[in-house]
């Protein structure tokens, strides 16, 4: 064969060109998300951090006062902070159990065409508007609440906890069943030939072996559930207190947001995108929590 | 004391899955009921008229346009960056600094992803209040979900058929379409049907980069009205439920299809390589 | 043909098995005595592996498989009786292909036992190094238990395969060419462990090595096409074959 | 969709000319009907946004549309920027439950039960349920004129009351809760929710036109000085008897 | 200890390997012949597949994977010289686990040259059929070739695996146990298939079959530990063998 040159051949130098071209290719559509990434966070700094850099305002009085009327000029998130926090981590805490085991079950549990017409049917839950998923809370769960709770209202810190934790659970349960199906089928054979229960079987092995991808949907999630605004803003009561118990009603940050931007000017506009800001560290602290939590297991 | 954990296990399993199909059952079955009753052919193809809320053909068309050209954009966008991420990179600081920017786009609330777009394409870039400011939008909303699902499907591909198919002498670009991506089909897939979830979804971030007009778009600069928009003004405004409920109905109809066509277009592609 | 003095343990009759529509197994009817060793013999592809997992029901697992016929271990028909996970205790097995957990090598090994309830941590160490050794693989990874058996080379995860099936301390283990990727000496000493095993437990193993087979097993099946050729001794089977094909296929004139 | 160069072929292609309007979802569907109207007459193309009121003025102010519409006062500093006509006005009305049995409370009444002050529906001669404040969020055009009318701040609103935006989700939360207490615009009444009159004058238009019922704002229209003819065309079109009796229509109060 | 007439088809000098700090290869020198068959002998995790692996760099792909020393193909440094395609498609290679690609019989094999650009389907449909054939699994599967090739057995899957590193007509082919997994008539058709293919082909082997080994190859090489304890003609390590090491492992006292 030809090995009296050392060059390459022709064909695959333009391989290598292309392999080279392409890999540069790929780095750009990766380097786009850091870039809209940046490009958002420095508008949303820009626009929020002007009533803090001028002096005017105070950083940390604006995160724990509790007092937002905005057009006395108060702006206090304190209760959002708090409501988020609740918000986020109720819908976490059942968004997330839900989703998975309805995965597995889907996966592991359901005959085939049980899950055929199941799995698509949650994904179309997906594309359900999440106007109608507030419009679904504020005319089932609301008064709901309110004649089984005997409230005087049933937009709450409760409401705002179920409609996420159901509106995380297409993506949760979505992309766990992938990942779960695609848990290499010699590891179900080597835990069943060891007499394990089909139970134990998806607890001890096939759930660790697709820990990844389900964190992932645990990621995606919870990215839904935090960036959700429309459905939260009609069952949340948006009340300006800090919330004591599950039936107050709340504001978390993104309604705050959301509610008062269409007509915001000026500085109470300003102090919007400063709630931005505030939601943003805020997300970037849990996903910082969560990388360490996957980090940490394996 | 095993069998009985297995047994409560087992039982919470079905649980789980029964609340998540009785959610989902409780929730269409809220807007048909809700909305069946304005469903007609004038609903659809009639002339729109604010009050009646009739004619909402322009919506869908609207719809259909934004699905496309955002998915036409963040698919391979999304994928690609997938594939350097997982296939191509040294794993280290950039490639943690990418997904970290990756995760955290995820949960930015869509109104500020409005904002930004009605500041940066419709104001910077000049593309004014249409359908392709508020597709740009999408796109980067979008993005992290692909991007997030190819990963993880591609980390389930099997080494062996990398090192199989590089063993043969050819080139990772090669390995990547030809044996690497028809693998991690199923994967993709489900991300890109999440994505479509969400573009069709949206309401802030679409109403204020493309606006809310009623009308037929002339083209993707036309300002135009989303289904998932018109509904989110009908709730809004008027509070009329039913009417909201009705879009609905047009929605997950609409997404229905959708759905079914992006599962068919991935088993042909499937099919076409194996 | 059998010897009056050892008892059946595994009875099999009229045993047919489809893939879909494709017949694999054909009318196999096999008695596999207690504390023997049992070696399935057959060029590739005749349906040995389909046999062994048909003896534990992994077929179960494969959609689309049908089976016929009666397999009875301890007298006790495994297709009516339904538990399955009795059954897969009392009848361990070894892949042809190693089949690790992503997991560390310790909790590999230990994972049959924990799913059994064995929680003391004591119990559990002893077990692990028995059945490591018993694998002759203990000084090779005792070092690094705690790492992810995953990292091993083929043969040593073969043997870490042997291993975890030991740790279930079952009554039968099926073995399908579990030496095929180990040398020499790992496959003496697995040989040796067989041989060690049988006189506790009753043992099934597919080989490709006719050495092997006549080395450490009492009786020997030669398949073919899904079915069973001949049965018999392996002294039988090796020296005085009953069968044409079977000599073919032993002195290696078959094919 | 905008006022410049992507489309300027196809807004003069014809004779039909663009106009671009954008802001308050409250004037919106009102701007909708005239526009509607107008199209017909007139070859022109108007496109309606609504997108809240602020987004509506800084799109005016910057040049993205044409025209904004706004339901709230203009702020100084946007008053130097654009220019604001008056098209109509619009009725608030105090909302509740259609089953409640109060029908008719005072002005000071309405500041009590919104500061906080009567918590009660006893307290008006009502059932024995707690109240509960229905407002829309701080920013909104019809929330400043009510505020302002009734005669109470920001500051001073009940701390628990459940703010809900627009018109449409007050709508919505009154309807199915009986404590609640709310307002909203009067094109958006019908029987899903009861009505109050307020100290005995009910909530008509005619009742604001010969000011006997104090609950009303204006609707704004802003523009940048140098509006293009076809705008100025539509204001005035707007503005006649024509184009008022299309306000009356929607159920807003004509200007004269 | 080299024959004049041959030449040096591939030359490894001082190659150390790390796995992270884990180091795998200790200054393994060794001499590859033209033409001839060089077998890899040693016990389990010894670092046979390891080396074999560098003579492709496929080790590439495995994480903190570092190697020193030079290795030379046709006298050209493999490390040094950018074109990893062409060393690939001159160097084959077929691994320790089967790994068909899941897709059918026919594009496993075809996968390669379509890779190289030949479209031509008469000219695939002879390369699959003789590829096939001289990996001793025609007949088997002629008529399924558009069959998943997952549906095959073990052994199946292996000589497809085979058949479709012969269908890039590669100078130098690596083999990692490619009979382990095979039954005794198909190993001896693979041996034929290599004593055929060492007149074209530079063939390295990796097993653990003594006897194969000893009947098949020219050169043997000892592995021990991540070192080359001895290397030479295969005749002179199975019967005078230099270091007792050698002799041990050889005569299964080792270990
Ligand atoms: N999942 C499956 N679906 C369809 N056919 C199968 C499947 N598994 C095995 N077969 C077929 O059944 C027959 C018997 O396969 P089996 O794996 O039992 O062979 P074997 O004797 O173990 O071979 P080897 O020695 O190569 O492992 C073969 O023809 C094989 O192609
Ligand atoms: N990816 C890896 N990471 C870390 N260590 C590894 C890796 N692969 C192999 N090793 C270690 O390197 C050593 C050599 O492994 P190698 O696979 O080369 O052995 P081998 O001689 O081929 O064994 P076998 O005959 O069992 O296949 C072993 O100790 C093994 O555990
Ligand atoms: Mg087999
Ligand atoms: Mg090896
Ligand atoms: O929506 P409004 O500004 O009219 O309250």
């Amino acid at each position: 064969m030809d090995t009296t040159h050392t060059d390459m051949t022709k064909a695959n130098k333009r391989k290598y060109a292309l392999e080279k071209f392409s890999s540069k290719l790929f780095l750009v559509c990766a380097l786009l998300s850091v870039f809209s990434l940046v490009l958002i966070v420095g508008f949303v700094f820009y626009k929020g951090a002007t009533p803090f850099v001028s002096g005017e305002y105070s950083f940390i009085n604006f995160l724990f006062a509790s007092d937002w009327v905005p057009s006395e000029d108060k702006f206090g998130i304190w209760p959002m902070i708090v409501a988020s926090l609740y918000a986020t981590i109720g819908a976490l805490v059942i968004g997330v159990p839900v989703g998975l085991f309805t995965a597995i079950f889907l996966a592991e549990i359901a005959p085939k065409s049980v899950a055929k017409i199941l799995s698509p049917a949650i994904q179309l839950l997906a594309g359900i508007p999440s106007v109608l998923y507030g419009v679904f809370g504020l005319a089932i769960i609301v008064p709901f609440l309110q004649n089984n709770l005997g409230l005087a209202r049933g937009q709450s810190l409760i409401a705002v906890i179920i409609v996420l934790a159901i509106m995380m659970l297409p993506t949760i349960v979505t992309v766990s069943e992938t990942a779960i199906r695609a848990v290499p089928k010699a590891y179900r054979e080597g835990s069943l030939a060891l007499g394990a229960s089909q139970i134990g079987t998806i607890f001890k092995v096939i759930v660790p072996a697709a820990k990844s991808g389900i964190l992932a949907a645990v990621v995606l999630g919870l990215g839904r559930a935090i960036g959700e605004t429309m459905a939260v803003i009609l069952v949340a009561g948006n009340a300006l207190i800090v919330p004591t118990s599950l039936t107050d009603s709340v504001r978390p940050l993104t309604t705050n947001i959301a509610l008062e931007m269409g007509y915001a000017a000026g500085t109470h506009q300003e102090m919007l995108f400063a709630t931005g800001i505030v939601l943003f560290s805020f997300i970037l602290i849990l996903n910082f929590v969560l990388s360490k939590l996957s980090k940490g297991g394996q | 004391m095993r069998q009985a954990k297995d047994a409560v296990l087992r039982g919470l399993l079905w649980a789980s899955a029964l609340v998540s199909i009785g959610v989902l059952l409780l929730i269409v079955g809220f807007i048909f009921y809700k909305g069946i009753g304005y469903i007609s052919f004038d609903f659809i193809f009639g002339d729109y008229s604010p009050t009646g809320g009739g004619g909402i053909l322009p919506m869908i068309v609207t719809t259909i346009y934004t699905i496309i050209i955002s998915l036409v954009i963040a698919t391979p966008l999304g994928i690609l960056a997938a594939v350097y991420l997982q296939e191509y990179a040294k794993q280290g600081r950039l490639v943690n600094i990418i997904r970290f920017a990756t995760e955290s786009l995820t949960g930015i609330p869509s109104i500020i992803y409005g904002l930004f777009g009605a500041v940066f394409f419709v104001a910077t870039l000049k593309l004014g209040m249409s359908i392709l400011a508020a597709s740009l939008t999408l796109t980067i909303i979008v993005l992290p979900v692909i991007i997030r699902t190819t990963e993880e499907a591609l980390k389930t591909v099997p080494q062996s058929y990398r090192e199989g198919s590089l063993a043969l002498g050819t080139t990772k670009l090669q390995t990547l379409y030809k044996v690497i991506l028809p693998s991690a089909m199923p994967g993709i897939l489900s991300g890109i049907i999440l994505s479509i979830g969400r573009i069709v979804g949206e309401s802030a971030a679409i109403f204020l980069t493309a606006g809310t007009v009623a009308a037929m778009p002339d083209s993707i600069f036309s300002s135009a009205r989303t289904l998932t928009v018109h509904s989110y003004l009908v709730t809004q405004e008027s509070g009329d439920i039913g009417l909201a409920a009705a879009v609905g109905i047009v929605l997950i109809v609409l997404i229905f299809f959708i759905n079914m066509t992006a599962t068919f277009i991935s088993k042909k592609l499937n099919k076409a390589d194996f | 043909m059998e010897r009056g003095y050892k008892a059946t343990k595994i009875n099999v009759d009229k045993l047919n098995l489809f893939y879909g529509d494709k017949q694999a197994l054909f009318d196999v009817s096999l008695n596999i005595q207690e504390k023997e060793v049992t070696a399935l013999i057959g060029p590739s592809g005749c349906g040995k592996s389909t046999f062994l997992r048909t003896l534990n029901r992994m077929n179960d697992l494969i959609e689309g498989v049908r089976v016929s016929g009666d397999i009875t271990v301890d007298g006790e028909n495994i297709y009516t009786s339904q538990d399955v996970i009795k059954l897969r205790t009392k009848v361990g097995m070894v892949f042809q292909k190693p089949n690790l957990f992503p997991m560390s090598i310790y909790d590999n090994v230990a994972y049959g036992p924990r799913m059994q309830g064995i929680k003391n941590k004591k119990v559990l160490d002893a077990l692990v190094e028995e059945s490591l050794r018993g694998a002759a693989i203990w000084d090779e990874v005792k070092d690094r238990l705690k790492t992810s058996a995953l990292g091993l080379s083929g043969g040593q995860q073969q043997r870490v395969c042997i291993a975890r099936a030991i740790a279930m301390k079952p009554d039968v283990i099926l073995m399908d060419e579990p030496t095929s990727a180990l040398d020499p000496i790992s496959t003496l000493k697995v040989e040796e462990l067989i041989s060690e095993l049988k006189k506790d437990y009753t043992i099934v193993i597919v080989t490709h090595n006719m050495q092997q087979a006549a080395r450490i097993s009492d009786k020997t099946a030669f398949f073919l096409n899904g079915e069973v050729i001949e049965y018999d001794e392996t002294d039988v089977i090796f020296q005085t074959p009953n069968d044409s094909r079977t000599e073919d296929y032993i002195t290696g004139r078959f094919g | 969709a905008c006022s410049d160069g992507q489309q300027a072929d196809q807004a003069t292609s014809g004779d039909g000319e663009t106009i671009a309007i954008s802001g308050s979802t409250s004037v919106g569907p009102l701007a909708e009907k005239l526009a509607a109207k107008y199209e017909t007459d007139v070859n022109v193309n108007i496109e309606v946004n609504q997108i809240g009121s602020s987004a509506g003025i800084t799109n005016a102010m910057n040049g993205v549309s044409d025209i904004g519409m706004s339901s709230r006062d203009l702020k100084e500093e946007e008053k130097e920027a654009v220019e604001e006509v008056v098209i109509a006005y619009d009725g608030i009305v105090v909302v509740t439950h259609p089953s409640n049995s109060v029908k008719d409370v005072t002005m000071e009444q309405v500041k009590q039960i919104f500061t906080g002050e009567i918590t009660n529906w006893k307290q008006l001669g009502g059932d024995d349920l707690e109240i509960v404040v229905v407002s829309r969020e701080d920013g909104s055009g019809s929330r400043d004129a009510f505020q302002e009318i009734v005669g109470y701040s920001s500051g001073e609103l009940i701390r628990n009351a459940i703010v809900a935006s627009g018109n449409g989700n007050i709508k919505t939360t009154v309807a199915t809760n009986k404590h609640a207490i709310g307002f909203i615009s009067f094109e958006y009444i019908d029987e899903t929710i009861g009505t109050l009159n307020i100290n005995g004058v009910a909530p008509t238009a005619d009742n604001v036109l010969n000011n006997s019922y104090a609950l009303a704002r204006p609707f704004l229209f802003v523009h940048q000085a140098g509006l293009h003819e076809a705008g100025e065309q539509f204001i005035d079109f707007i503005l006649s008897s024509e184009g008022q009796d299309i306000v009356e229509e929607a159920g807003a109060i004509r200007l004269d």
